[in-house]
């Protein structure tokens, strides 16, 4: 009965932490210029994100080490200082972006332009960190997060064609817009797959004190909740499809984006698509700061617990305390938060080897994980979608970058 | 004389003849009541794969290349090591005469 | 026991299990003739940064001495004290005595604390 | 190896966007003046409040307003410029119309200007095929 609650419990907050800014604003992008033809990123990346999810658990259930623990150790720190470098930065861009999004959907709501929101909304976050506990963090987010389910609804009470939705689930060749595509396909793998969300995952692992007995239930919640969440994206992908496709509209600014539900939902759906990104931006920017501290705290040795009293771990909480700082300053100067999140993600599928690559040697650690290391299977496809976003990364960001 | 054996680590070694052995990756230790003994030194890529313990990764990909083996691993005991110069550490013995470890 | 994969690197616990930081550096022993012994571990930012590169190791090392804590030696526990090596080394020596997370206190008293909220050194009700 | 990345990617930024063609602005016009459409028909319908319907307005204009003066003043070719530019007067004081009637809380008269909006996008449509076709 317990484990079962469990389950429910990790798949709930799967399902309500999935969608963020960027998994928001790079569906909608697809399915506005290039309807249903991008479904297949989502997919990929959610497979993915399925298997590294459900692997950094994994680790942190057997060999009771969080997966920037066992990287330090493994690889040293000249090495690990590389890393910190690449996923630090892209992380904090997340960051930028994530409280961009809180201080939109307040935009949107109250008329207030987000520059203004800046402040509170970084000072509000930091106060929950500081006061919060991982649970709090954990499950009140991503059960405000929920919200998010009515995409799904949407979606459905749009009557998208499944058939072609369905074809869009194999990756097919642009005609026109070719630049533009490829990097809309980066930049969907990027808002999937993102390294900060592992690291957050193993270390609440070792917060929860998981042991062998959770490798199963870590499988089922890894699975289930994934898909779940990738299925919210898809959802999210469809409505632009539907929405903005045939219109023509080619979603730039969040303003355009926020139209998103108004014709499938008349009465809600705009409070209702400001909340969902309310609440999604707010648990992904508590998630991003802690992942970031934890990351610093990990590498370094330092104590580190959400669950301690600031004092208790006082490094821990000066790192995340003066990288929401730091988060607020590009949004006061107004720099667009859709911007930030569209680079973003694109650069975290730039880095991803970075992240991904000693991640898979420690995977097949011997001594970290014994007989529970992967098999092939999830070497190869974890290793084969992280080079495939990878390159197309790396050509497909010069290329939009002269694009304009 | 102390050294930082941090910095030894990936510091390429040389023989008697001056030729290239490869670099410093693993030390084997004795463990004793108050200090660690030195036994041995590993050189080599292989002794990289070793001290990442990446052997269970890298070996499937040996054989699908159908590599005898990609390096050899020399383990050069502590008596042959030459550190007076911990910047450019030397053998005491020629590269022929040293051992693989595996 | 091989030191580079199995002790470098390592978390570091002290006799109460609270985390003091991880083994930055070993410090070596070697004679003419007698067999090297690895005598030390060495813990914090001077040791850490000099093994990415010399010059960040030199910068930290001055900026130790100005900053926090100002301490201009490098922290030093003799591998006597050393326990256990497992998956982390712990030791029978107290963090705050062994210097290992003067940081960490400075930080805690002349910052952390300071922010209403921050809580005090001892155990707190844990929110 | 990260940062040399990160670096040519910040140079890149900088050095980027040089002008679109004429294809692709006017695909931006098209884009912005349906969502002046999309977001004025949501406040009829009373899914989009206010403020935010305003705003949207305003935003569409402004970027109508800058989008259309690269694009004429870089004068396209195949392109009757004149006609091109009223339309896009027109609509865009349409637009300016609109969200006046929102403050003064008026659906009908908003609703007109909507309508001749949606005339004019359909002007603009024409325009932007002959220029896919001229290319």
């Amino acid at each position: 009965m317990k484990k079962i609650l469990q389950i429910s419990l990790g798949i709930v907050t799967a399902v309500g932490g999935f969608l963020e800014i960027g998994s928001v604003v790079t569906a909608v992008q697809a399915g506005a210029s290039f309807n249903y033809q991008l479904l297949w990123a989502v997919l990929l990346g959610t497979i993915c994100l399925i298997f590294l999810v459900e692997m950094s658990g994994r680790l942190a259930a057997v060999s009771k080490h969080t997966i920037v623990e066992a990287t330090r150790e493994r690889f040293g720190f000249p090495f690990f200082f590389i890393v910190m470098i690449g996923m630090t930065l892209v992380a904090f861009l997340v960051l930028v972006a994530e409280l961009g999004g809180i201080g939109l959907s307040l935009q949107i709501l109250t008329g207030i332009g987000f520059p203004w929101w800046a402040i509170p909304v970084s000072f509000l976050v930091w106060l929950l960190m500081w006061k919060g506990t991982f649970g709090l963090i954990e499950n009140g987010a991503s059960l405000l997060g929920l919200v998010t389910l009515s995409f799904v609804v949407a979606a459905v009470r749009l009557h998208p064609d499944w058939g072609s939705a369905a074809h869009g689930l194999l990756p097919t060749f642009p005609g026109a817009r070719k630049a533009s595509y490829w990097f809309v396909a980066v930049s969907i793998l990027g808002a999937s797959i993102s390294p900060s969300l592992m690291y957050f995952y193993s270390s609440g692992a070792i917060e929860d004190e998981w042991d062998e007995s959770y490798i199963p239930i870590n499988r089922l919640t890894a699975t289930l909740g994934m898909s779940l969440g990738g299925f919210l994206s898809m959802a999210v992908l469809v409505v632009a499809a539907l929405v903005f496709h045939p219109r023509g509209i080619d979603v730039q600014k969040f303003e355009q984006a926020s139209l998103l539900m108004t014709t499938a939902l008349p009465k809600w759906g705009f409070t209702l698509f400001a909340l969902s990104m309310l609440f999604a931006c707010f648990g992904a920017a508590l998630e991003i700061s802690l992942a970031i501290a934890y990351f610093f705290a990990q590498g370094f040795g330092w104590n580190w617990s959400e669950d301690l009293a600031p004092s208790r771990d006082a490094r821990f909480c000066l790192t995340y305390t003066i990288i929401i700082l730091l988060g607020a300053v590009p949004l006061l100067f107004g720099v667009d938060p859709v911007k930030v999140t569209v680079m973003s993600m694109a650069l975290t599928s730039a880095t991803l080897p970075l992240a991904i690559v000693p991640f898979i040697f420690l995977m097949n650690d011997p001594i970290y994980l014994g007989k529970h290391r992967n098999g092939w299977l999830s070497n190869s496809v974890v290793l084969i979608i992280i080079l495939l976003s990878f390159i197309l990364a790396v050509i497909s960001i010069p290329l939009e970058l002269i694009g304009g | 004389m102390e050294i930082e054996l941090e910095l030894l680590i990936g510091r390429k070694v040389r023989d008697v003849d001056g030729a290239n052995v490869g670099r410093i990756e693993e030390f084997r230790v004795e463990r004793q009541q108050n200090a660690l003994l030195v036994e041995a030194y590993l050189i080599g890529a292989s002794a990289l794969i070793h001290r990442l313990s990446a052997w269970t990764l890298v070996r499937p990909i040996q054989r699908f290349l159908s590599a005898k083996s990609i390096y050899s691993v020399y383990e050069v005991p502590w008596q042959d090591m030459d550190l007076t110069d911990p910047h450019n550490p030397v053998l005491r013995t020629a590269k022929r005469d040293l051992r693989h470890s595996r | 026991m091989h030191v580079v994969r199995d002790v470098l690197d390592k978390k570091l616990l002290d006799h109460e299990d609270e985390s003091m930081g991880r083994i930055d550096g070993l410090v070596m022993q070697i004679g003419k003739s007698s067999q090297p012994r690895i005598t030390h571990i060495a813990v914090g930012g001077a040791t850490l940064w000099a093994r990415v590169h010399p010059t960040l190791g030199r910068i930290a090392r001055r900026m130790a001495g100005k900053w926090g804590p100002k301490r201009r030696e490098k922290v030093r526990i003799p591998w006597s004290r050393v326990r256990t090596v497992g998956r982390d080394v712990t030791l029978d020596v107290e963090a705050k005595h062994a210097g290992a997370i003067d940081w960490e206190i400075w930080i805690a008293r002349h910052i952390v604390e300071r922010i209403p909220g921050g809580g005090h050194e001892e155990p707190d009700d844990g929110d | 190896m990260r940062l040399k990345r990160f670096s040519v990617i910040a140079m890149a930024l900088l050095a980027a966007c040089k002008p679109p063609t004429p294809a692709k602005q006017m695909d931006s016009i098209q884009s912005w003046l349906a969502t002046a459409e999309l977001d004025g028909d949501a406040w009829l319908r009373h899914a989009a409040p206010d403020n935010y319907s305003r705003q949207t307005l305003e935003l569409s204009r402004e970027t109508l307003l800058q989008v259309s003066h690269d694009l004429l003043s870089s004068h396209p070719p195949g392109v009757d410029s004149a006609m091109l530019d009223s339309v896009l007067i027109r609509s865009r004081r349409h637009i300016g119309q609109m969200s006046r009637f929102i403050e003064a809380k008026n659906p009908p008269a908003f609703a007109r200007q909507l309508d001749s909006l949606r005339a004019d996008q359909k002007i603009v449509k024409r325009i932007a095929n002959s220029i896919e076709s001229g290319r």
